[in-house]
């Protein structure tokens, strides 16, 4: 992250574009991108020190609401593009922003290896267990009855992806789960994330009001976790395979150094040319 | 290309043995030896399908001058055992004037051997190996060899000094006193023509693979960033780059897979770091729909795809130039990009760098096609010159006001922000865009976007470097890639036979250069294709680009056999 | 491609307004009111970039026979408001034959709109609508197109009875007032040459899209497994498949991902399941690795790419034909397959039943290419005939001995033994293998399978169907795809000009049918190559394969605008 | 799996090809084949009704070394050829089989997906750390210090890819480890995961004696799991997370049903069309 100290203090409207979301009114994501937003505010990060990096999905509009850098990539591979930013410019603050269906479909081999890579950066889900931009399949996350796609008119009859646990699983160095309604605890969870090293992961529940308006009703099931954070292997991963969804907080916190790739540098090339000499 | 050598003066010899027989080992000394004394050469290696052990074979030519591709016939064949060698004889064309060396112990030389008309040598080279202390056959081979060709012993003990130099003096003894047994075995044989002349040669010779060329032409063009997944024949690319990339500050990372691995590189590049990624077929196309995100994007980045038989996993380990279309072809939308070829071992590092040159200065993806047969082959070569060819990308100015990212220029380059700079901030989108970055399904912003896309590629100028042409006449090879040197030599062999041929390897073939193309075929009135697929890729390729003469014959073989110069030179002979 | 109708008497209509002002409601009520009438129509809608609400327009075209695409320019235009009626306008072509018909307190009318010269009927809309409970003007509006166009009152009241049986008598009723409100004030204005004429039509008529109409092909063709991942434009293939196959007792399953899907598809034909997959460009593009695996296992499998604009995301709601490179050449390696395309809407289902047959007898992966316009668009179409393509594999002779999987035949088809056939066990593979499967990187093996995959496409007679050819003449149009039905109307408004145009639209793209095509332009002078891409790809495929007249011309337009007969029709004015 | 109960006994050489395995001598992946056969031959599973599935890698030749059906499929999609075939057919028998690279690295996203759809199959991965076939880079599984790859020189520096426990995570109904010199051990883990309703994950410990030639030491270090198997996602997660890799035999059963695709059948193609009708 890059030292900001002397900067005059910046603002959330210093971080906010000024692009009309194209999402349906009363999306969770709105709230997601106020509580990006208010973080980025906390940690005072240079707008122009900032690259938020998504796929494809409604969630993952958000960099073109923000004023920092962005990558609007395609579907499933936020996490690599992020990575690669971040390796190569390590003096960056970076974030990887999208939703279910990109992150955990698709996008699943990189979330995977993203956990276990440790890059630092931090990583925002707005889970809505649907594909919102495709207008309303069941994504990993969605409950095996749910019965409102054409794709899955039964219902998927699969059991929910936890991304809790394989993040867990996978080496996640940070694991929170915040409600998109409740702003300042998904902003401080993201700030927190941002200044926890290594890569950082955060659940946000964020409504898709049109394809799954039931999910209104999550406001009255998400709960702080009735348990102090861990970073206890063992303990976090008895906790997290028990986990209904809808403890919100920080669960996990692990003590592993970030990837950083190697590069030593101050080698001429005409040195390592004479390798090839006769 | 290199040099235009007269290839009369070549040698080609061929070692093969069972695993642990030492074939390569030996072929490798070979070509140092010939190294050490003033000539040049090169060699290709071919194994089994065993992963490790297994029968292999070492295919050697040496030369006076540059050698860029294997000949026409073997001049020597250099046997240990006879394991399987119907698995190698395809590769290995014998004559009646050439020379088999075996093991007089070895067994009845095999029918496909005598079917040649080869002269057969058997010789005693276990016994003779069995009588040193540690002595193998594949070191007497070395000493046969080098007394037939006429490498002196200076330069053969040089040879083993440095490779065995670690291994102890034991070692050394014991492969010091093969060769010299080897030497006093070769008395009893001979073989014409096959005496190579030792050269004062003050150049600074480098001893190098393709592979390792297009790495050192990434690492001149100034990436600094590689993110790749190992994948047959191009993981000698990222071996080489790994070590030296982090020596001059950069880095590279192994992905988890190649959709990862050219995302990586578009991050990179997106933060201002020129980013590469190396594979082969199958992975270049799992990186294709994130090419094309880097194309709307513009964020350059290179592809150095060294290609193998296809399709699906195919031939891993034999070359061929079957991945043309997918390069010049394979994104969906319309995608103008570029693609380039190396035309040689040495090419590899010109080509690799001057497209990553290109790729930074147009704000475009690129593919580097490279082969098999270029990638690991291990050539004694000139050291090549630097390049004036670095990556440089045409950043904002400072302090630039209401910054569009796509603006839509003339050049069709649009000045890009790098993160970091203040007042730059954007948006990069695969979606399509208007001038700022938002997205849009307007035909107007679409069709803007689409012509400032072509548009970098259309009034670039690419300079000479757009194909080698050699020669003139009014009947021309039209070629690429490794099919250059064959097809080069083949036009020496026409011309000993009185006809002149106009030589064209193209080194640009996405975007097209029809102007240039047209102007270099003006007075061609017959056109030789070469090329080594099956479906005439190449051909096919041409057609659809480029107006051609109406007399036009192809020659397309695919792998995993190399094209051989004499087979080109058939087709010229046979016009008329 | 449907009956040859003369298109002078069609009507085109154009709707549009804010979110939920019901205009695409209203436009398929008018289709459907249409379709009573005993007419024929489509309706092709177009939105916002809002995921739900937002802005939305309805373009209808009805007529006394098919319509197959939209015309060039509209008759009417209804607006319920002007909420960003720029993001639309260049989709509508008015003209001063043109009628506008909006809201008395909907505001100034646009410029863009007053620019067109178009008549402007301001009526009170909104006003009329209030004064029926639970009215809505796009009903009001339905009322005064219905009058307009003379669609009589039976005609709309059986629509609305179809559509707002459901919600029950009081919506039934304040719809219906409105429609009669609408009828009135339609009496202040009129419009020339708009009046359908209702027709005694016994035909059995469908209501459906191109891509229902894929779906059914599929189906019809034998079709029982697909494995697929949502993509907009493809999704309704896959969700019109996904209750029915479950119906005839097969099934479908939503993947990870495109690979994923991919694959499991060619699991499911390996297993002996006709298998199919549907996509758009970037999933295209996931798949083209594992195609290979297909194409290399001669394991069939069905790719229906529908088509939107690219490169990379692109405009995934509009229409391109930008795919064909990717379809026709996106493979490494040589790699012949099986690319069709359909001509229209009902044609979807033709070219997809008939695709399938074609895979599933030339075990061979193959891509069926629609798009956007052809698969989203809802049409009035006659019941498409039966055909007597289905699914038939060749399979191996019970008893057989010694079975080799990959036997090199005449043809070039090897029986196929499916899991469950005592005997007949085999190993797919991807890598190069010999007729048993045996993975071998000999060159005799490889090219032998070459051929034999090669020799497949090349010896299928392919029959008529490869192309669809109209009239005669020295000038031709060759098009492909959804450019067919515009190009067909610009021929016959060629021919009002006293122009014969002879049409040819490619329905197999790959292979390519040398010696038909050179057939069907005997004694063609002239010819116009029409394409919905930026860089000329189809003209580009054309020229690589077959031998073009001098006289050669092309009009390519990149998406996301219709091609406009007339424009196509200009092109043909103008060649001297 | 198909009805066997009439035919006659077949024996271990009903099982086996005859082509001589591409591997370096001593490799592991022999000693899984045998297992595999061993395994096949209990279950009197008829080989036409039964496929093995791999994809690219040494341990994915496994295939042509038996005489039953088999895909041999492309690098990492080995578990989606494996799923399609068993939901088209679900009549047979499917195996997938591979390595670590395969399964882990590039196919990681298809194991997570598996998992969790449940399909009824068994999946046994030849775990040796490293890459073979390429020859020798580091996989997912390989220790972070492993200097033996000139593509990571200095080690990997990432946390290795704990299998089971993603596998548990993910939603496997069965996992097992097995060691490849305990063929009998392996054979009868084979056995029971293809027993067992659902999708089964069987990692089997198998060194590369070419590029990791210290493998061979496993034999020294691995022993059975000193617990009972358990049923218990919570107490499985514990156990899983905390386990250093050694612990051999079944270490997770679950109850969940197997996935399988929505197919009624019966309907008449033409009584479908008729909703297409004005
Ligand atoms: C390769 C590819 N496959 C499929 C799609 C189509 N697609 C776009 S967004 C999306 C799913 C989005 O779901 P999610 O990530 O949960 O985001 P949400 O819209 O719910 O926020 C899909 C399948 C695509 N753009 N690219
Ligand atoms: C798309 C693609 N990328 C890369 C490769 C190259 N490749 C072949 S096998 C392999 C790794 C094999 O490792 P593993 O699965 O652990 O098998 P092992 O050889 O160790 O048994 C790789 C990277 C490929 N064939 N295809
Ligand atoms: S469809 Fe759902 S996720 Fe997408 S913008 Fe609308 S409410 Fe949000
Ligand atoms: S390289 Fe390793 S994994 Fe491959 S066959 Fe040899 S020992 Fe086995
Ligand atoms: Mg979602
Ligand atoms: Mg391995």
């Amino acid at each position: 992250m890059a030292d900001t100290s002397e900067a005059p203090r910046l603002t959330f409207r210093s971080y906010k574009s000024d692009y009309k979301p194209v999402w349906c009114p009363g999306c969770g994501d709105f709230s997601v991108l106020n509580s990006i937003l208010k973080a980025l505010t906390e940690l005072q990060v240079k707008p122009e020190d900032t690259a938020i990096i998504s796929g494809i999905g409604c969630s993952s509009r958000i960099p073109a609401y923000t004023s920092v850098y962005g990558f609007h990539g395609v579907h499933g591979r936020a996490l690599a593009l992020a990575s690669g930013l971040k390796l190569a410019r390590p003096d960056l603050t970076v974030l990887a922003t999208g939703g279910d269906g990109d992150g955990f479909s698709i996008g699943g081999n990189h979330f995977m290896h993203a956990c276990r890579r440790n890059v630092d950066m931090t990583y925002i889900v707005m889970d809505n267990q649907v594909y919102g931009m495709t207008k309303g399949q069941a994504s990993p996350t969605t409950a095996p009855e749910w019965e409102g796609s054409k794709l899955t008119p039964q219902g998927t009859g699969i059991n929910p992806f936890q991304p809790l646990a394989i993040a867990l699983a996978a080496g996640a160095n940070f694991i929170g789960r915040g409600f998109a309604a409740d702003q300042n605890g998904v902003a401080k969870l993201i700030t927190e994330g941002v200044r926890h090293p290594g890569f950082s992961f955060i659940q946000v529940l964020s409504p898709c009001v049109t394809f799954r308006p039931e999910q209104r009703d999550w406001r009255d099931i998400v709960r702080p976790a009735p348990v102090e954070p861990t970073s206890n292997l063992s303990t976090a991963g008895k906790r997290l395979m028990g986990d209904d969804g809808f403890n919100t907080g920080v669960l996990f916190i692990g003590n592993r150094p970030s990837y950083v790739a190697e590069s030593g540098g101050g080698t001429d090339l005409a040195e390592i040319e004479k390798s090839f000499a006769l | 290309m290199t040099k235009n050598n007269t290839l009369t003066d070549t040698v080609s010899i061929a070692l093969t043995g069972s695993g642990g027989a030492g074939v390569v080992t030996a072929g490798q000394m070979l070509v140092q030896a010939a190294a050490n004394a003033g000539c040049y050469g090169l060699m290709v290696r071919s194994s089994g399908p065993q992963i490790r052990g297994g029968e292999s074979a070492a295919y050697v030519r040496l030369g006076s001058d540059q050698v860029d591709n294997l000949g026409d016939a073997f001049d020597i064949m250099f046997a240990v055992d006879w394991l399987n060698v119907e698995r190698f004889i395809a590769e290995i064309p014998l004559s009646e004037n050439s020379l088999v060396i075996c093991d007089a112990e070895a067994g009845d030389v095999p029918d496909v051997i005598t079917a040649t008309g080869a002269k057969i040598a058997a010789l005693p080279l276990q016994k003779t190996a069995a009588e040193t202390k540690g002595g193998r056959p594949n070191m007497v081979g070395l000493g046969i060899l080098a007394a037939l060709i006429g490498i002196a012993d200076e330069a053969v003990e040089g040879t083993l000094e440095k490779v065995l130099g670690r291994k102890g003096s034991e070692a050394m003894a014991s492969s010091r006193d093969c060769v010299h047994a080897g030497r006093e075995l070769a008395r009893d044989i001979s073989q014409d023509g096959v005496t190579l002349q030792a050269q004062d040669n003050d150049a600074e010779r480098w001893t190098i693979t393709g592979n390792e060329m297009a790495g050192l032409g990434a690492l001149r063009g100034g990436v600094r960033f590689v993110a790749a997944y190992p994948i047959t024949p191009a993981t000698e690319v990222l071996e080489w780059l790994a070590p030296n990339l982090a020596k001059v500050g950069g880095s590279l990372v192994q992905a988890e897979d190649e959709l990862a691995s050219i995302n990586m590189a578009i991050g990179g590049s997106f933060g201002g770091i020129p980013s590469l990624t190396a594979t082969s077929g199958p992975g270049l196309a799992l990186m294709m729909e994130s090419f094309g995100l880097a194309l709307a994007s513009e964020t350059p980045v290179v592809i150095i795809n060294v290609m193998r038989g296809g399709p699906s996993t195919g031939i891993p380990t034999k070359s061929e130039q079957s991945d043309l279309n997918i390069a010049v072809y394979g994104m969906h939308g319309d995608a103008p990009h570029i693609t380039t070829a190396a035309t040689s071992v040495s090419d590899c590092l010109f080509t690799t760098q001057w497209t990553v040159h290109l790729a930074e200065a147009l704000q475009c993806p690129a593919i580097v096609l490279t082969d098999q047969s270029l990638g690991q082959t291990r050539a004694i070569v000139n050291k090549p010159a630097d390049l004036a060819f670095i990556a440089k990308r045409e950043t904002m100015a400072e302090g630039t006001e209401n910054y569009r990212r796509y603006a839509v220029t003339a050049s069709g380059v649009s000045p890009m922000s790098i993160p970091g700079m203040a007042d730059g901030t954007y948006v990069a989108d695969g979606l399509e865009h208007n001038p700022r970055g938002t997205p849009t399904s307007q035909a107007e912003d679409h069709s803007d976007q689409l012509d400032k896309r072509q548009r970098k590629l259309d009034t670039y100028d690419f300079g000479d470097h757009w194909a080698e042409i050699l020669g003139d006449g009014e009947t021309a090879i039209v070629t690429w890639g490794s099919c250059t040197g064959p097809a080069r030599e083949a036009c020496e062999q026409a011309a000993a036979d009185g006809l002149d041929v106009k030589l064209i390897s193209l080194r640009l073939l996405a975007p097209a250069q029809t102007d240039r193309f047209q102007e270099a075929i003006k007075g061609v009135k017959r056109m030789l294709v070469v090329e080594q697929t099956h479906s005439q890729q190449f051909y096919k390729y041409l057609r659809a680009h480029y107006d051609l003469p109406d007399d036009v014959k192809v020659f397309n073989q695919p792998g995993p056999l190399p094209v051989r110069p004499g087979l080109v030179h058939e087709q010229l002979k046979s016009w008329s």
